[in-house]
């Protein structure tokens, strides 16, 4: 497989590694909350498995080190957009 | 119609005419008392076993292409019981006596041979682990081995232990391990299901589940609507779609895992050799091919196909620890589906849903399962009550914290 | 040499001869000869033996899907089992061997199984066998396995190297054939970047053995000067013997390029070259195959197929046979007939199923019009063919055309479905093609020659209008269009005897309606049961029969029985291939610590830790055995001092203003409030609350921390701490760096180790215990002003610094270290000491953090913060996670002190049965402590803190051995750690 | 106390071997400087560098040579190398000099081995190993990519028309140059 980093281009799959579902940015921040156990485990062990577009976490571990957040058909594995996961971080509204 | 030598002789002698065939094509009745959803091996031989133990014959095996077409039909045929974890080994074991009766029990040569399993070990602190591990398949009656490298030098000289960058200290052997002919363990399933009375419906697909106040009630298929006071997902890699139609979210992502089959080559290997320090698994078929694979692509899909890296690094692993394979070819390269669970370990249990069941997460495990999986959903389903090897596999343990964890590799599926 | 097999014309240079073997008779050929084609002209039609009866076999094909002739190749450690004779390029001493007989290919004794044949149908094995139990794996499957299989291996590591690489094109070209060359011509004036790949050794495709003209001039003279043109172009790379095998995600395909194996000694360069080809548009234009017709014996030797048997004479110069008929039911295989005619061989007949006129004039052939041929003799090479009329006719070779098939292999790589089409009675590519890819000529059914020169250009242009180069007006060469009309026919209905559908895995018709009877009614479900298309040929030659005859049988349509789908590779590829240059030593690379040149030179032996090779001991004369030096290391270490290389932990240096926030997040205890110039040890957990990684982290100054990790978890590690910086707290001013291969970093350790390291470290820098003391760090010079980092923490238990110097000078800094020491009796000390030292400590390594505990389990569980949000923090208090009866990790010692505890073994309460139910834990490391002069062990228990002098059985049944055990502190030595601070 | 000194011995160091057109060498004394862009303040962290450098930091995935020889890599968008001859241990304190407190400073030179190779079939012997498009159009010169050869991360930078810069890990230095001598020898 071949993902358009966007800001070196077009790179192979094998440059990367492979975390998951983008649900994985959303880490429960309120850890004290009565549930949190049960908010954690969803967060932890529930993620999108779609037959179909999949945001799913890459890192470029051979190249620069950033965290991408990929846009692809897991029927037929097309990618069809590639951001930089700080961005998408900070737009769910993570920070500090 | 019973098989043996002398049915084969006779019909040899009339020119194979009086074979009938192997199993019926029913169009589905309105109604059962179970519906399993999947005709790949773990339905199949769940409808096996709960027409032949547990006497539950008004059962359908619902399969949305032709039966064995899932994970049954595309796998590299290892069995074995060498696990560690409580929550697992004792299943496995009971698994792996289920395959030791295999053919007798379904009259149909499914080609069950046990030839032993090698996990080649390439450290002191990988010795330890298999150690644990050995010991603890003897704590559930199972059989294991440990073997030094010289003990292997002698039985397998053509390993590279001389040239190697990872050089090999011994192995955990099962004797008792080996590989099973995969479509057949669908075929001798389905053939002893359907004599019982059991429906297998193929090109049925199930499009719907109906849930009426919290009770399932039966499905929408592509044939029509079929009503049943129980309803089984046991559906692989595609649990995840299937589980979606009742609207629930699995801890389970699918992963395509690639297999290999090389051309057909005279006797070179006994058993299964495994390599503990890159992914690789290998065996050799009865039709002479090298059947072998690794790791996973590594990232979530449902298309039945991988890439090359996977392909490159699986055959390094092969390269490296039996050089003399560099001359034989690659034949085919297939993927299959993996539910991979989020600990590595899987699911026989109720859901939530009154009536609806679940049998799924078997990562790349569910081959060596299948007896076991499905005499312990048939139990499950019979009973409501799971089977004593079982009574671990629960989707809660994830908020209990009794998760089944046998490589530490965590909350990370494509680790597993 | 005999001529008698040789006609005029052809593409051999017949100027040079070659010699070469076959089943150690010589024989002879020229270059431009494939083995098959020579073993033709030498008269040879007996080659191989099929893989279920035995049944002799010749050569069928002149392709790639050759089922039939496999020989084994070369000889001893260069055996190549398998080796299809028909694409194995002739070079001057080849040696081949027929395989799958036993005793010789004439007389093989397991032809028996074709005697047997009633009794051994389709799937038989799986109806029998089952008796007795232990007969399988004993008698019946031993057997089977022999028999089957067809060629050997060596079993001798492979004698030739292989590589890979990597090329980038705009336009791939897959085939060189008439579409192809009109495609990359297109494509390279176009100044595209163009790759060209041909399995053939010679371009060309069917030009090669067809006799029929472009512009004017014969169409393999146009092929070789189009080729030639194409590969003298800056902008195009052309590969001859190319097998494009596989098309993977996003344009990438796999290559093998044959690049030695047409040389007798491949002279130490690669044997063959893995190319992963990045292509941004790709043309498809792999032609078409022959297939067959079923009929009665139709699969001996001289029974071949109709543009084989062409291909040997037009190409090759050889001649399949003196006598030969024509078996069709299309125009093309009377074009067979016509060019042998020309050639000088008599043409007995051409059997027509069709009843419509001559479509060519062959002299003195007969014209058999509705004919069909039913039967053949001749046993190991044909004599005769029977015709449904009854008549004989004496022929010595059948040529038999079924139609054609496009090459559509690739297309179904993604798994692309084939769609069916009336007019050619074929699939064609289906409408889902892999991204980027056009299919072009015979592969897309543009079956005459002028269709296929035409579609080449126009799929060329389409694909490059769409990246955006401007095309030249297309010159499209000038071609006949061939008369290729085609009456779908597969096998004769009428022939009794066994009629065969894939000739290397034998599978007749009637095991195909066999199986259909019998349920199997899925063209996939027909495949495994009958094995039809299992073969190295991937039925190549017979699924299209196979699907045809179960469609009939099914009294449905072929489309409606669908068909299998095509898997990579292509042709099958050799596993060194596969694997290039990652084999033996150089499977993965080494990293090597900083002194690993001074270890080497001092008697150490290595062991490999993760990637890394580190000194596990050092051998000193005199001692016999390991556990001698690791005694002595262990010891003199603790009596004065000893100095190891840790430079393989892992080494991250993080800046930024929000560090102390950051690892306060990553790690279960606090770092925000380590002072500057202090050292903390960290422990790391994964978000599902279990222990992940532990290290010291040092503060070396307001925003400036370095972490260590250990050496296995570096990397995964750092992958973690991106992550949780960039995607979960990605407005903290974090900045992370690897350095661990920057700094040489060494652990002196022992009481006398301050005294050493006051020679080493230049006199501004205190290291008394006042200025520096335990977990102090800062930054120092050595020998004289090379900068230094130096860290007092200790993993031995003892007074003990870690000294780092940038990595250049780390070989010299440990010379210089035992220099310092020698006063001392400073030793160097390896892993194996370490560990002792650390069991002896109780600290914890891999084999206690597994990724299975918590930090309950290893007795940290007060140090892992409750009162503040970090990774983990939640997960870790499920509810079994922190029951009473959790795991807590423990010392062990035998009770009998004379005794070896063993890693592994479980432990089971006194009095209880050794069984899962009553597993109460595992002993996770051992060691022989020399210091206190018995064997000790670190390992889990449940309920183990409430536990102390308890004793308990520890059991290791795969060992056949258990002890009693006592459980004590984790920590052997200087509980108090006294020893750290003074 | 006793006199002891210590001898700088980097891995590669003095290699220099040339076959049919290709010379690979290790070049003399390189020292890596990696700097950090503090979160917040990249702007004036750039502007620190361009006045310092007399060039502006270039986008990721290009090099620029500085008024000073030094070449600035932009690695990615907080991240870039500073590479530059210098034989003394102390070039984090040399960028930490021209730079002061605008950015954050790591000392790279030890954790990373340089080859270079020149030649005009360079391109050759590299698409063995380097999955990078190395086509005079795609790779110009002074652009620069981290990748995986051979199962190690290298930093390739491109000096010239076939030219190349080849960073990798310093403790596996032995083994890539191992993979570089067989992609010659292949390729030749």
């Amino acid at each position: 497989m071949i993902i358009n980093h966007p800001l070196l281009g077009p790179r192979d799959a094998s440059e990367f590694a492979y975390l998951g579902d983008v649900g994985i940015i959303d880490r429960p921040t309120d850890w004290q909350a009565d549930d949190s156990i049960k908010n954690f485990v969803e967060y932890g062990y529930l993620r999108d498995n779609p037959a179909g577009d999949h945001k799913e976490l890459w890192y470029h571990e051979q190249g620069d080190r950033s965290w991408l957040v990929v846009t692809r058909n897991t029927l037929t594995h097309e990618i069809s957009s590639v951001e930089m996961a700080r961005d998408v971080a900070r737009s769910r509204g993570r920070g500090k | 119609m019973q098989y043996s030598v002398f049915r084969l002789l006779k019909e040899g002698l009339t020119g194979n005419r009086g074979w009938k065939p192997v199993w019926r094509e029913p169009d589905p009745r309105p109604e059962y008392d179970i519906i399993i959803i999947g005709g790949g091996g773990h339905g199949l031989s769940t409808a096996y076993y709960l027409s032949k133990v547990f006497g539950r014959r008004n059962v359908a095996v619902l399969e949305k292409g032709w039966l064995g077409s899932g994970n049954i039909g595309r796998n590299t045929t290892i069995i074995r019981s060498n696990y560690l974890l409580e929550g697992n080994q004792p299943f496995y074991e009971f698994s792996l006596k289920l395959w030791e009766n295999l053919e007798r029990d379904t009259n149909y040569n499914s080609m069950v041979s046990q030839r032993s399993i090698l996990n080649l070990y390439h450290t002191d602190g990988q010795r330890d682990a298999y150690v644990r591990r050995g010991n603890a398949m003897f704590l559930s009656g199972a059989d294991a081995e440990l073997a030094d490298a010289a003990q292997l030098r002698k039985e397998l000289p053509y390993l590279d232990f001389d040239d190697a960058r990872f050089p090999i200290l011994g192995g955990l052997y099962q004797k008792r391990g080996g590989t099973a002919r995969h479509d057949a363990v669908a075929w001798g399933y389905a053939r002893g299901a359907d004599s019982r009375g059991v429906d297998i419906i193929q090109n049925c697909e199930v499009t719907g589940i109906d849930i009426k106040n919290g009770k399932c009630i039966g499905v929408q298929t592509t044939r029509g609507a079929i009503r049943a006071s129980k309803v089984a997902m046991c559906v692989a890699g595609s649990s995840g779609r299937v589980a979606a139609l009742a609207g629930m979210r699995l801890p389970i992502e699918s992963h395509v895992l690639q297999a290999f089959v090389s051309e057909g080559l005279k006797p070179v290997l006994p058993g299964v050799v495994t390599f503990g320090m890159g992914h690789f698994y290998i065996s050799q078929s009865d039709k002479g091919g090298l059947v072998f694979g690794g790791d996973l692509d590594g990232y979530n899909t449902y298309a039945q196909r991988g890439n090359l890296p996977v392909v490159e690094d699986v055959v390094e692993g092969g390269m490296a620890i039996m050089p003399f394979i560099g001359r034989a070819r690659l034949l085919r390269s297939w993927g299959g589906v993996m539910d991979m669970s989020m600990d590595g370990s899987p699911f026989i249990d109720k859901t939530h849903i009154d009536g609806l069941y679940f049998n799924g997460g078997w990562c790349y495990g569910g081959f060596k399962a299948t007896p076991a999986s499905g005499y312990c959903y048939a139990h499950l389903l019979a009973k409501d009550e799971p089977h004593p090897v079982a009574t671990q596999l629960r989707l809660d343990r994830f908020q209990t914290g009794n998760i089944i964890d046998e490589k530490g590799a965590g909350n990370q599926p494509n680790l597993h | 040499m005999t001529r008698e097999f040789r006609v005029n014309g052809g593409l051999v240079d017949r100027s040079k001869t070659l010699g070469f073997t076959f089943n150690g008779k010589a024989m002879k050929g020229h270059p431009g000869d494939t083995l098959a084609s020579a073993l033709i002209a030498n008269g040879q039609k007996l080659v191989g033996r099929s893989f279920k009866y035995h049944r002799p076999r010749g050569v069928f094909t002149a392709g790639s899907e050759e089922p039939n002739a496999l020989v084994e190749l070369r000889d001893g450690a260069f055996t190549e089992p398998n080796t299809r004779a028909t694409v194995t390029e002739l070079f001057e001493g080849l040696s081949a061997r027929s395989q799958n007989h036993r005793g010789s290919l004439e007389f093989d004794i397991l032809s028996i199984n074709d005697m047997l044949h009633p009794f051994l149908s389709a799937g038989f094995y799986y109806k029998t066998f089952m008796w007795p139990k232990t007969f399988w794996e004993k008698v019946y499957e031993p057997f089977i396995r022999s028999a089957a299989g067809l060629g050997r291996l060596s079993m001798q590591e492979d004698p030739d190297c292989y590589d890979k690489g990597f090329i980038h094109c705009d336009v791939l070209v897959i085939g060189a054939g008439p579409a192809g060359l009109v495609a990359a011509r297109a494509a390279a004036e176009s100044g595209a970047r163009v790759v060209v790949a041909d399995e053939d050794f010679l371009p060309g495709g069917r030009l090669n053995a067809e006799t029929m003209e472009i512009d004017g001039s014969p169409g393999h003279a146009w092929a070789a000067t189009a080729a030639a043109e194409l590969a003298s172009m800056q902008n195009v790379r052309f590969m001859n013997r190319t097998t494009v095998y596989g098309a993977y995600d996003h344009g990438i395909y796999g290559a093998l390029e044959r690049s030695r194996d047409h040389i007798g000694d491949s002279g130490g360069k690669p044997r063959q070259i893995l190319w992963r080809i990045y292509s941004k548009r790709a043309v498809l234009a792999a032609g078409a195959m022959e297939r067959p017709i079923a009929f009665g014996n139709n699969d001996r030797p001289g029974i071949m197929l109709a543009g084989a048997v062409r291909a040997y004479v037009n190409r090759f110069g050889a001649a399949p046979g003196k006598k030969v008929a024509v078996f069709t039911n299309n125009d093309d295989g009377w074009r067979t007939a016509a060019d042998l005619a020309a050639s000088g061989i008599d043409v007995a007949a051409v059997i027509d199923v069709k009843n419509s006129g001559h479509a060519a004039d062959i002299p003195g052939a007969r014209h058999i019009p509705n004919g069909k041929v039913v039967d053949t003799s001749g046993r190991k090479c044909l004599k005769s063919i029977t015709l449904n009329t009854g008549e004989k006719i004496r022929v010595d070779c059948l040529a038999v055309s079924g139609g054609w098939n496009p090459n559509l292999h690739l297309t179904c790589h993604q798994r692309g479905r084939p769609q069916w089409n009336d007019e050619l009675s074929a699939f064609v590519p289906g409408v889902e093609l892999p991204a980027g890819m056009a299919v072009a000529g015979a592969a897309r059914g543009k079956m005459t020659l002028a269709s296929a020169l035409a579609d080449g250009n126009d799929a060329a242009v389409s694909q490059l209008e769409s990246l955006g180069f401007s095309i030249s007006a297309p010159d499209i060469p000038k071609a006949e269009d061939e008369p290729v009309n085609c009456t779908p026919f597969w096998h004769v209905g009428e022939s009794s005897s066994r009629s065969w559908i894939d000739l290397q895995n034998d599978v007749t018709v009637k095991d195909v309606k066999l199986a259909n009877s019998e349920g199997f009614r899925s063209v996939e479900l027909l495949k495994r049961y009958t094995t039809l298309g299992m073969a190295t040929d991937q039925g190549k030659t017979s699924n299209m029969a196979g699907l045809a005859i179960l469609a009939e049988a099914r009294g449905s349509s072929i489309p409606e029985v669908g068909t299998t789908i095509f898997r990579p590779p292509y042709t099958p590829v050799a596993l060194g291939a596969f694997a290039g240059r990652s084999r033996g030593r150089h499977f993965r690379p080494y990293r090597l610590a900083p002194s690993h040149e001074w270890a080497k030179s001092n008697g150490a032996g290595f062991v490999t830790v993760g990637g890394w090779m580190r000194a596990q001991w050092y051998v000193q004369s005199g001692e016999n055995g390991w556990r001698d030096s690791v005694d002595r290391e262990t010891l003199a270490t603790r009596n004065s001092v000893g100095i190891c290389d840790v430079s393989t932990l892992g080494k991250i240096d993080i800046k930024g203003g929000d560090v102390g926030a950051f690892l306060d997040k990553v790690y279960s205890n606090t770092f925000s409030t380590l002072p500057v110039g202090k050292v903390r040890y960290g422990l790391m957990l994964r978000e599902d609350g279990i222990c992940y990684d532990d290290g010291t982290t040092a503060r070396m100054g307001e925003n400036h921390y370095v972490m260590t990790t250990t050496t296995a978890n570096a990397v995964l590690v750092f992958r973690n701490l991106e992550f949780a910086r960039q995607c979960l707290w990605p407005d903290m001013d974090v900045h992370l760096i690897s350095i661990t291969d920057g700094w040489a970093q060494f652990s002196v350790a022992g009481p006398n180790s301050r005294n050493l390291l006051k020679k080493v470290i230049d006199p501004d820098y205190g290291v008394s215990n006042e200025s520096f003391p335990f977990m102090a760090c800062g930054k120092v010079t050595v020998c004289g002003g090379v900068p230094a980092r130096l860290f007092r923490i200790s993993f031995s238990g003892e007074l003990a610094y870690e000294i780092a110097v940038p990595s250049r000078y780390g070989n010299s800094m440990m010379a210089a270290l035992m220099e310092a020491g020698r006063e001392f009796d400073a030793i160097p000390y390896g892993t194996e000491a370490l560990g002792v030292m650390r069991i002896e400590k109780g600290h914890v390594t891999g084999n206690e953090l597994n990724g299975q505990t918590t930090a309950l389990n290893i007795g940290l569980g007060k140090m892992a913060g409750v009162k503040k949000d970090y990774i983990g923090n939640v997960l870790s208090r499920r509810p079994v996670m922190v029951s009473e009866d959790a795991i807590r990790l423990m010392g062990f010692r035998p009770v009998d002190r004379s005794r070896e505890l063993v890693a592994g073994s479980h432990f089971i309460a006194m009095g209880d049965p050794v069984d899962m139910k009553n597993d109460q834990g595992w002993m996770t490391s051992v060691a022989w402590s020399p210091h206190l002069g018995h064997s000790i062990g670190l390992g889990f228990i449940k309920r183990g803190h409430e536990r102390k002098g308890e004793i308990v059985r520890a059991v290791s049944p795969i060992h056949g051995m258990e002890m009693d055990v006592e459980i004590v502190s984790a920590h052997f030595i200087d509980p108090q750690g006294e020893r750290l601070r003074d | 106390m006793t006199e002891l000194s210590l001898f700088s011995t980097p891995p590669l160091d003095g290699y220099d071997k040339s076959t049919g057109d290709i010379r690979l060498y290790s070049p003399e004394a390189l020292a890596v400087v990696s700097i950090a862009l503090p979160l917040g303040s990249e702007d004036s962290a750039l502007a620190m560098i361009a006045s310092a450098y007399g060039v502006d930091l270039p986008s990721p995935g290009k090099s620029v040579i500085a008024t000073d020889g030094a070449r600035l890599v932009r690695l990615g968008l907080d991240q870039a190398f500073i590479i530059f001859p210098h034989s003394a241990p102390d070039a984090e304190d040399v960028v930490q000099g021209k730079l002061e407190d605008a950015v954050y400073v790591t000392d790279q030179t030890d954790a990373w081995t340089a080859l270079a190779i020149e030649g005009s079939s360079t391109r050759d012997a590299l698409e063995r190993i380097c999955p990078i498009d190395l086509h005079p159009e795609s790779f110009a010169v002074d652009d620069a990519a981290r990748t995986v050869m051979e199962h190690l991360g290298v930093l390739i930078i491109r000096a010239g028309d076939n030219d190349f810069l080849l960073l990798s890990a310093s403790s596996s230095a032995n083994s890539f140059l191992h993979a570089l001598e067989t992609s010659i020898a292949n390729a030749g």
